[in-house]
């Protein structure tokens, strides 16, 4: 059975970063409406994203000798939650920071590190991830953009989609097939970086239904990448992918998604003195979800600190999280409906709207809720 | 019940009311071609009785036509149009033949004297506001300069808080009789667009391949499916338990029951649908978010389940009735209201 | 895609029918607990049974020729809806009465239903179903009970489990293998009447963690049958027994289960005058349900009366009714947790007690929701 | 947390607290003999000071022991016992080394001035009674004359409704205080108990066979069990948040929520380890019904998870804080409160 998940403190020594994040954070967003919040880790803001590289922010847990702060798990996950929390627009360089350079660092060549990693520091690379293809979905196996190997390099031919934020960023890293095909699945799979100022690459934005373009699709004509655009080893793409979900899946952005909503909504029925045993309940069952989700996600932390790998675990509070961050919507937006007299304001009907909508793609985003669910079942030997 | 008057609906809207045509209103264009149309369907006017012009039919009628309404996902206001003609010609008003009209069963006149309505339907794109506070019943043209309209929801929601200087009233109506209307007409399209969402997801799932064969075909998207196609059909059963009356007056606990049971399923509805189609499902040129946008915001609109579920509730514990036999006399039998 | 369940009304000349049912059920079960009640189509009272019959309300739908009233299925839901929601200890007849005798009225021979019928009808046959074995649980094509021809018939050996009410009955139709392996699945399978009182026939009852002993394990050891023991076609069984489902699932059975509770807790509301916000809430979302289930299952009976076989609806209708149930037991349950201070009967906190025990079941008994759930989405028309 | 307090007193319990044992207690067989080997062990005075001749440890500690007695599903009011022994202590009360007691925080005198509680967790295999009614706090032997019980639950529940005439105060303590301390008890019983159910059906689904492979395998089996290992692992969680007390005081907002919390997600582990045993599970010969049904108990007892929830919210909505702050202090943060 899968190790369970016991109780940590947070470091009490990290309260002085947290306040300092606080008061950044409430200068830069002092006049951002929640509607706008509610897009969290969805928004992007490159000269946002340069200012908190200016404090050292970026790359935190990057050792000092590479650009980063050298700091632990539980220094990302102070500034992550207040990040989160506060709907900061985080996304141009949250993948670069969470996952593109503890990759490099773990599988890169020591030339790739030190011409990635800093740049990544200092806000000056944002990266994305090139998984999903137009008829691969969950399927990642089935891939089949390929990098033939050339003179020069490699040669990459092919299209990724549902690629956040690709617009906004300067490399991808790609899953791609380097060998054999769709039908040999797992096998001959390897990750590239990909400049995606290269000749060859175009980027086209996907609009959701909110009219935001989170999403893209990303075409590749004849790419001529480097030799050095392989990361990792050859073959080895499954295996270091599944690897990074690890890092994907333990952070608390399966906690606050909704977190904008729930503060907009608190401070409305707080100034309408509403006080009566439903509204005092759903209080109380949210914030105690949410806290024992706070909870789960500080020991997937302590098992970062420890050095361990706890994938399946972060999985797991991953997919709980979610459903509650879905749940947050779908229960104020129950009790609005079920007081047509409460004088909402727009701006909660606003954000309340694009999170419903919106909602839905919290348990799509980094693996849907069955592969996610599969993953679990079998972590927890299941066979 | 899918009869004469739901095929000539459906395949006019078919025709008229495309996915194109809602997201160009969606967007901020012109909705008077699309309202022009049906208003000269004459579908609006069902139940004006047929000295004013109309069809002289009730709910088990308008049933039809306000489902296929829901399933093209009808943006204009026309089943609030249905409903506000028939109110007004019992009330003794002229009834425009060409005016849309969103209404309004929750307002209320603030410390200032004005009229307040929080989150009507529709509103952005109607002619006219109908609004009942109390007993009291009013009627506002939205281009009034006494009428200011705040939008709600989404960027393509057409929802807005209204707010009317100087009000008019027009005359009274028991308590909550605007409020049940609204809520039956909403019912019913809620009904009618989750039958579209899960025709969609039955295609889809068909259709679209991975790991090597159709999805529908996976268990887990089988269980969801199920559990979605239940709710549709639980939410077609309750719209028609809400629409048994013959006349223009809706029987108000059979009304609770329809908006109360379609409300509480809609979410599920959408978010089985999102879930089955995945990230194509909310992309903007697809068109599966057209319907389950309209899930959320008729569920929301004009009360929801537990406002509605507390009336029932409040008349079942105060009657003293067996169970089922309050369920069998309010629910299913006796019959309709006088008019 | 499955045609959709209109609203039909139940006729009205059925009132006074009601009235006399429910006149009788008033008298005859004065003295029944709800945690009794709640029994429901479990609890079994062979006397009871009787009494139906010498009313004439076995066999409703049965033609008169065979010993039935010859009703439509209209009747027949209006009895059993007074039943079930009475809490009748309706089981020793139940099976026989809505599918054993319509299934030798649809497969028998002229013997046969010259036999069998007129005695269910008169409550002198009662009958189970033997369907899954130890080892075959929802895979009933897996069956290895096996029933060999010899001179004399067919010899019969194996075991069914899970049988309901089997100690009370004199008859099982059981699904049994008569040609072929486990490996050829559907095929080979055929339906046999099995005297229960024959030599070698051995009836184990189980008993359930609320003590009773509603199921049981069945035994065949050299079970000598006749000829006549085979119902229908040999090698038809497994057809033979989908058919029947229709009528297993088509009744007010799976709206009910929780009555006598939900009638208890409003009794209690009642008397407290306990009138708020979530109570008012939550009684009307239960009764919304249930009436909204009423009518889909009506729908269901206008099918059959159009002589149609709904068992795609049915069992749609069966899934979601038994979702109702269940939700039943659990928010009543927490809407006495929500107030400990509410002065619940020991007889209301009982019958909650064994129904949160035991209705589990309701979602087992008739085909698992893993499986039934698969039927809809076939019916649906997914592929 | 699991450290030689848990495996010693999980070993133990395993061979103490047997299915069997059980099954004889809950049948009316003497539980005095279980009772005293638990009480034999010192657990139950874990949280009596050295000077009182206990461990003079907080909850922290109390933890790992009463989430082993969870895993048993401990039949004997061994829980309560140990935090009832604490109160008296503290109120100046004699303790009793042997006595078992049962614990009430919801009691009241009724209009003939008799002490009411309803349905008492495990009051039918306890020697005495502590009930709070207001800040008024009650010690009575269950053999007293005075004292009648009506059993409540299923036929193998040990619960009752207790009314008691004439009853005698031991003191006073803040209102809600042996509520909280009960609430925690049975949040982390029920955190243990739960784990005991993983544990459970894990085995079975991939020990048991259908359609030839284990039904481990089938899709929909592992959705619904990783599902129940979110909520068995947040339970565990929601119990620890619970027990950060280091001395015998429960933090009443914590306490809360590990009671509201566990108690929410006690019903869904319990529904999805039936639907994966299906109809073995319900038998009176296999173990897992002594496990689940002890989820219902605890989850209904002592107040659920709406009652708890209700005290975070209300707190919440008073206190103005910002919700992040509010949960790190109030939920996270801060020590405990002095003794």
């Amino acid at each position: 059975m899968l190790k369970p998940l016991d109780y940590v403190s947070e470091p009490e020594a990290l309260d002085s970063f947290r306040v300092q994040v606080r008061q950044f954070l409430d200068e830069q967003m002092a006049s951002t409406p929640p509607s706008e919040r509610a897009r969290s880790w969805m928004g992007a803001d490159e000269s946002f994203s340069r200012k908190l590289a200016e404090r050292g922010w970026l790359g935190l847990t990057i050792p000092q000798s590479h650009g980063g702060a050298g700091k632990d798990y539980f220094s990302r996950f102070v500034l992550s939650e207040e990040l989160l929390v506060a709907g900061a627009p985080v996304a141009a360089h949250w993948i670069a920071d969470r996952q593109s350079a503890p990759l490099v660092m773990r599988y890169g060549t020591d030339d790739q590190k030190s011409f990635y990693v800093p740049r990544v520091c200092r806000g000056e690379a944002f990266f994305c991830i090139g998984m999903s293809e137009p008829n691969s979905g969950s399927d990642l196996a089935s891939i089949r953009t390929r990098a033939e190997r050339n003179e020069k390099g490699w040669l990459l031919n092919g299209s990724k989609i549902w690629t956040t934020v690709a617009h906004h960023c300067h490399y991808m890293i790609a899953l791609v097939r380097t060998s054999g095909q769709a039908a040999d699945r797992h096998r001959g799979l390897s990750q590239m970086i990909v400049d995606l100022s290269l000749p060859g690459v175009t980027v086209r934005p996907i609009v959701d239904m909110a009219g935001d373009a989170h999403f893209n699709e990303v075409f590749f004509e004849n790419v001529q990448l480097q030799e050095d655009a392989l990361i990792g080893t050859e073959g080895q793409g499954w295996e270091q992918v599944n690897a990074e979900l690890a890092f994907e899946r333990s952070g608390p952005e399966r906690i606050y998604s909704s977190m904008a909503l729930l503060r907009l909504w608190v401070d409305e029925v707080r100034a309408a003195r509403r006080s009566d045993a439903g509204t005092d309940c759903l209080l109380g069952q949210l914030l105690g979800e949410m806290a024992v989700l706070r909870g789960m996600s500080l020991a997937v932390t302590q098992e970062l600190v420890n050095g361990q790998s706890p994938a399946v675990q972060a999985s797991l509070v991953k997919d709980y999280g979610t459903d509650f961050e879905q749940k947050v919507i779908r229960e104020i937006a129950s009790w609005l409906a079920a007081r047509p007299d409460f004088e909402a304001s727009a701006e909660l009907i606003r954000t309340l709207a694009y999170l419903e909508q919106m909602g839905v793609t919290f348990s799509l985003r980094g693996g849907t809720r069955e592969i996610l669910r599969g993953i679990i079942a079998r972590g927890l030997g299941l066979r | 019940m899918q009869n004469e008057l739901f095929d000539t609906m459906d395949r006019q809207l078919a025709e008229i009311c495309t996915p194109g045509v809602i997201r160009e209103i969606e967007a901020g264009g012109d909705s008077h071609r699309l309202w022009g149309s049906i208003a000269d369907s004459g579908f609006a006017d069902l139940m004006l009785s047929e000295q004013a012009g109309g069809a002289g039919l009730g709910w088990t009628d308008a049933w039809s036509v306000l489902f296929a309404a829901g399933r093209h996902a009808v943006v204009v206001p026309f089943g609030s149009t249905l409903f506000a003609r028939a109110v007004l010609e019992q009330m003794g008003q002229p009834v425009s033949a060409d005016k849309s009209m969103a209404v309004s069963g929750f307002g209320h006149i603030d410390s200032q004297g004005r009229l307040v309505a929080q989150s009507v339907n529709a509103v952005a794109v109607a002619d006219e506001l109908l609004v009942q506070a109390g007993e009291t019943v009013y009627q506002i043209a939205t281009s009034s300069p006494f009428c200011t309209l705040e939008r709600t929801g989404g960027p393509a929601c057409l929802d807005a808080n209204v707010v009317v200087t100087q009000p008019d009233p027009i005359g009274n109506l028991p308590v909550g009789t605007i409020a049940s209307g609204l809520g039956l007409v909403l019912a019913i399209q809620l009904a009618g667009v989750a039958d579209r969402v899960l025709s969609m997801t039955l295609n889809y799932a068909n259709e679209r391949q991975q790991f090597g064969k159709s999805i529908g075909r996976f268990q887990a998207v089988q269980q969801q499916i199920t559990e979605m196609s239940e709710r549709v059909y639980a939410m077609r059963m309750a719209s028609q338990i809400g629409a048994r009356s013959v006349n223009w007056q809706p029987c108000s606990l059979q009304a609770a029951l329809a908006k109360s049971q379609t409300s509480a399923c809609a979410a599920r509805v959408a978010s089985i649908a999102h879930a089955v189609h995945g990230a194509i499902g909310v992309t903007q040129e697809y068109d599966l978010q057209i319907y389950t946008r309209k899930l959320y915001e008729w569920a929301r609109a004009g009360g929801g389940e537990q406002y509605w579920a507390a009336q029932i509730g409040r008349s079942a514990l105060e009657s003293q009735q067996e169970l089922l036999d309050f369920t069998r006399e309010k629910m299913f039998g006796g019959s309709p209201p006088a008019s």
